[in-house]
């Protein structure tokens, strides 16, 4: 149940996937992400609500064929520039995506959880993604008639998560913001979890999220695995590194510079130090981002 | 000339902060809402509950968040739910009274773009893209926009629609099934919009100090009526200003 | 926001209401339930999941008109008598039932506290419940052509809960076996929460729900309100009242002493004592009761 | 004649227990159900999961409880989820192994049924209904039914069908997308009962010590085959029922 991180990505984890590493700003499977790169996998479906920078270096790797997403961007920082460079120019390979609302994704990892084929939701009407997602349908009720929107459940081959703590049987427990972990672990087949520490027994916190065992196929002791998010009650969120990534992921000779970091450092290594200094100033001034919708 | 002591974002954070009533629940996202809400709760408003789409509700952060995710908010909240609850048994179900949006482009009918610039195939422009906002400009009872007034953002048109505002005009929210009363005020670093009560077309309605209304009719990329109730928006306060600055780092 | 239960009860619940008050075997509602017996209260709609012994007086003492309800019996017990007798008898009074299964009910309330108009679920297919319930109808899934079960919305005009501790803001906490009644809660229209105590600053515990003042209505002291049934931390489970309901329910006069006295208590009186001593031996023995399930 | 030295519960329970293979998921009912994954957890089966319909998953009592709620359950489980959890991400995603019912009437295709005896509308006696026995029938795995048997209670056709067991016959369960294996065994106090593998019609395949064919015949509402590989129960052993009169305090 407890193996290190290469063979967990290793067994459980296989080109063509469907993968979610999910995390809501917190206790986001930053290690994990960097595994996949380094062990080349290739034309994975990746699925997460909040695609950010770790999804950014993922695509820039080029181990994804499609994303699936509501909203991607480097949180209180801007866009993420190797997502828009596959969208827009198809660099380092082209990146097909579906695109939903936070509301949507939510509820189609309830439904994949639920063991329901669809999930019904107030929810896109009127709006544009309707028309360019075949995932988006309506439904009737059956008692008012009211026409409301339907999403199918999505149930991802492997869902990899970050914690704070497992114990020795495997059992998972996360606290803090739990996001849509639970939902997306309990929708996948397979279940990966790094873990901050194993312990002999998990102490009761308040606000926990517990995956029981029989859900989690491996779990990987990672510490500082979700940097440079953060673990409740472990580490602080490095904002700064969320920062400096937009340097990176603007240029696609840094982002290389920084992969090749990353995939010569050896396996375990959590992150690597920026390859390029931090652009002066603010970069995202001349675009025309959302200035209102953080991650 | 008026001399401006304060910065276009100062402005426009003022005066979103002023749109919150005490007491109200407020969905918060990053950056300006969020330095909005922050302020509200710390001049008029000190029962506004906030609710950020992470789960936290009625976080009180002593600082400014960087993400809508962190830390600060979890500790602070009364009680953190998952995302799902955030979204269907808070949002879904209407128990949120006001929303703040931003835009990339919003148009003369309040209909809101983060999507893409230029078509959506073959983008000019990849944004972040929806997240929570449609559901915001669906459900919560009032909606507030946030975003810097250029030609380029107010457009006659949106390229996409990411989130509903009035549609094409006139009973197109009730006929979407909307349940909220959609975007009731866009407030700019120029001054504030609102739709008109019979064609909802977003109207200029406030000036800030020191902006000519033919500065914002040029940063306008339709031909943007005026009401004739304009107001100028009055200059922050001393008291409005040092809050802003305390949490902005500007102090 | 604090106030005596009787006022409470006066200005949330109305002759005529929909009244849900949950509890699944723990926490529950059983002195305010006491209450709207004592002041009278007529032609209520009681809704609840596991309809039990708080119940069957409700029904006995002539308040409720119609019941909607999954699973009604004295959990560990047997049979609630008086809700035998009014559906087989109209004793004292003709009752409605309108009846679900316990995920038909759970998923009601969830599309209730949703702001949705119905909710899908697989279930119900193939039984009777389907033919003498006409809240019981089919959705076909948009994606996968799926025939599911769909219900409706249950949104109650009062939810009555009983939690350990409220704060003086209204805050209301709960814990252990929390059941359904965060949903029971969102789902309605005015909320009445009793509790064990008031407490300056709700000091987080693990497994808690927090329901945030401004969906509570009122909130009233009633240290042991939810006796017999428990409160965890605060008292255990009364087996033994659950025990000798049994004899009192099974009798219309043993029952008519008992709500004599209850009617004649000073309000704010949890629980009188049994009126009649227990039967002896197994007073079930002959009923065909279903062994296997609880409440 | 064997000298019986235990009781028809006693054998029910132990038999039921028996059924319970190590390791798996078990929803559990109240009763001789408890009773017997109880049983089951302290014997073969150390890494029996016990699930609670009240929303305790993986619970471990040091007693029987009397109810599916009591606070046992909660102080020992590996988590407390609510219901709707536990209904929709438990039990109908299909996690649950076993789930065991019990039931006033059952029929020859071992359709259950704890709602009424007589007519739904004007019932001769009216049961505690459904709960959540129609989602554990058409969910887990598989179902184990434990009930006394009697000819009132052994019915060719049940009164009202709350949980389906093989409805008319082969192919129903997959007709009416039930997604378990539906009831695979019902235990009695005579014996026990499995579906035939083709008709899928509840066929006598064990017999109790000391019980004869006949009088498990007798005690059957209609004409009961019974299987050419019979077996007869192989009797508690001094473990098994110091077990359970352990946990029945009838030590």
């Amino acid at each position: 149940m407890v193996v290190p991180l290469g063979e967990a990505v290793r067994q459980l984890i296989h080109d063509g996937d469907t993968v979610a590493l999910e995390g809501f700003t917190h206790l986001i499977p930053v290690a994990a992400g960097h595994e996949i790169i380094r062990q080349g996998l290739r034309d994975l479906t990746l699925v997460r609500m909040t695609p950010d920078i770790v999804y950014d270096q993922l695509i820039g790797a080029g181990c994804a064929r499609k994303l699936v997403f509501s909203w991607g961007g480097n949180p209180g920082v801007g866009s993420l520039h190797r997502f828009r460079d596959a969208v827009t120019d198809a660099w380092p390979a082209p990146l097909e995506i579906e695109e939903h609302s936070h509301a949507g994704m939510a509820n189609r990892y309830v439904a994949g959880a639920s063991g329901l084929p669809f999930a019904v939701l107030r929810g896109y009407s009127g709006t544009d993604l309707v028309e360019n997602n075949p995932n988006i349908k309506t439904v009737t009720c059956p008692f008012t008639g009211q026409e409301l929107a339907a999403v199918p459940a999505l149930n991802p081959d492997v869902t990899v998560i970050h914690a704070q703590r497992a114990d020795t049987a495997g059992n998972v427990q996360l606290w803090g913001i739990t996001g849509i972990q639970k939902e997306a672990a309990l929708a996948a087949d397979r279940v990966l979890a790094t873990v901050e520490e194993v312990v002999d027994v998990l102490d009761p916190v308040p606000g926990q999220v517990i995956l029981p065992s029989r859900v989690v196929d491996a779990v990987s002791v990672v510490p500082g695995g979700a940097a440079p998010s953060y673990a409740h009650g472990y580490y602080e969120r490095d904002n700064a590194a969320y920062k400096d990534w937009d340097a990176i992921g603007r240029d696609r000779e840094a982002f290389t510079a920084w992969l090749r970091e990353l995939t010569s450092a050896a396996p375990g290594r959590t992150a690597p130090t920026p390859a390029v200094p931090p652009a002066p100033g603010s970069p995202d001034a001349g675009d025309p981002e959302p200035a209102g919708r953080g991650a | 000339m008026t001399t401006v002591t304060w910065t276009s974002d100062e402005i426009m954070t003022v005066t979103a902060a002023r749109s919150l009533r005490d007491g109200m629940a407020c969905f918060v996202g990053i950056g300006l809402p969020s330095t909005a809400a922050n302020v509200a709760s710390r001049t008029h408003a000190p029962d506004l509950w906030m609710i950020y789409e992470s789960g936290t509700l009625g976080a009180s952060p002593d600082h400014l968040p960087l993400s809508i995710g962190d830390g600060i908010l979890a500790d602070t909240a009364d009680t953190v739910v998952s995302v799902p609850e955030v979204f269907n048994y808070w949002l879904q179900a209407g128990r949120i009274d006001a929303g703040f949006l931003g835009a990339a482009q919003i148009d003369r009918y309040a209909n809101i773009n983060t999507t893409v610039i230029g078509d959506y195939d073959d983008p000019r422009v990849r944004l972040p893209g929806a997240g929570g906002a449609p559901e915001i400009a669906a459900s919560c009872r009032e909606v507030i926009v946030i975003m810097r007034h250029s030609r380029r953002a107010f457009v006659d048109k949106v390229d996409f629609v990411t989130s509903v505002g009035h549609g094409a005009g006139p009973g197109d929210r009730e006929r979407l099934g909307l349940t909220g009363a959609g975007p009731v005020r866009v407030i700019t670093d120029l001054g504030v919009l609102e739709p008109d009560p019979i064609t909802r077309e977003l109207t200029l309605v406030g000036v800030h100090p020191g902006v000519e209304v033919s500065a914002v009719r040029e940063a306008t990329g339709w031909d943007l009526r005026v009401s004739d109730d304009l107001v100028r928006t009055p200059a922050p306060t001393d008291t409005e200003l040092s809050v802003v600055r305390s949490l902005t780092g500007a102090a």
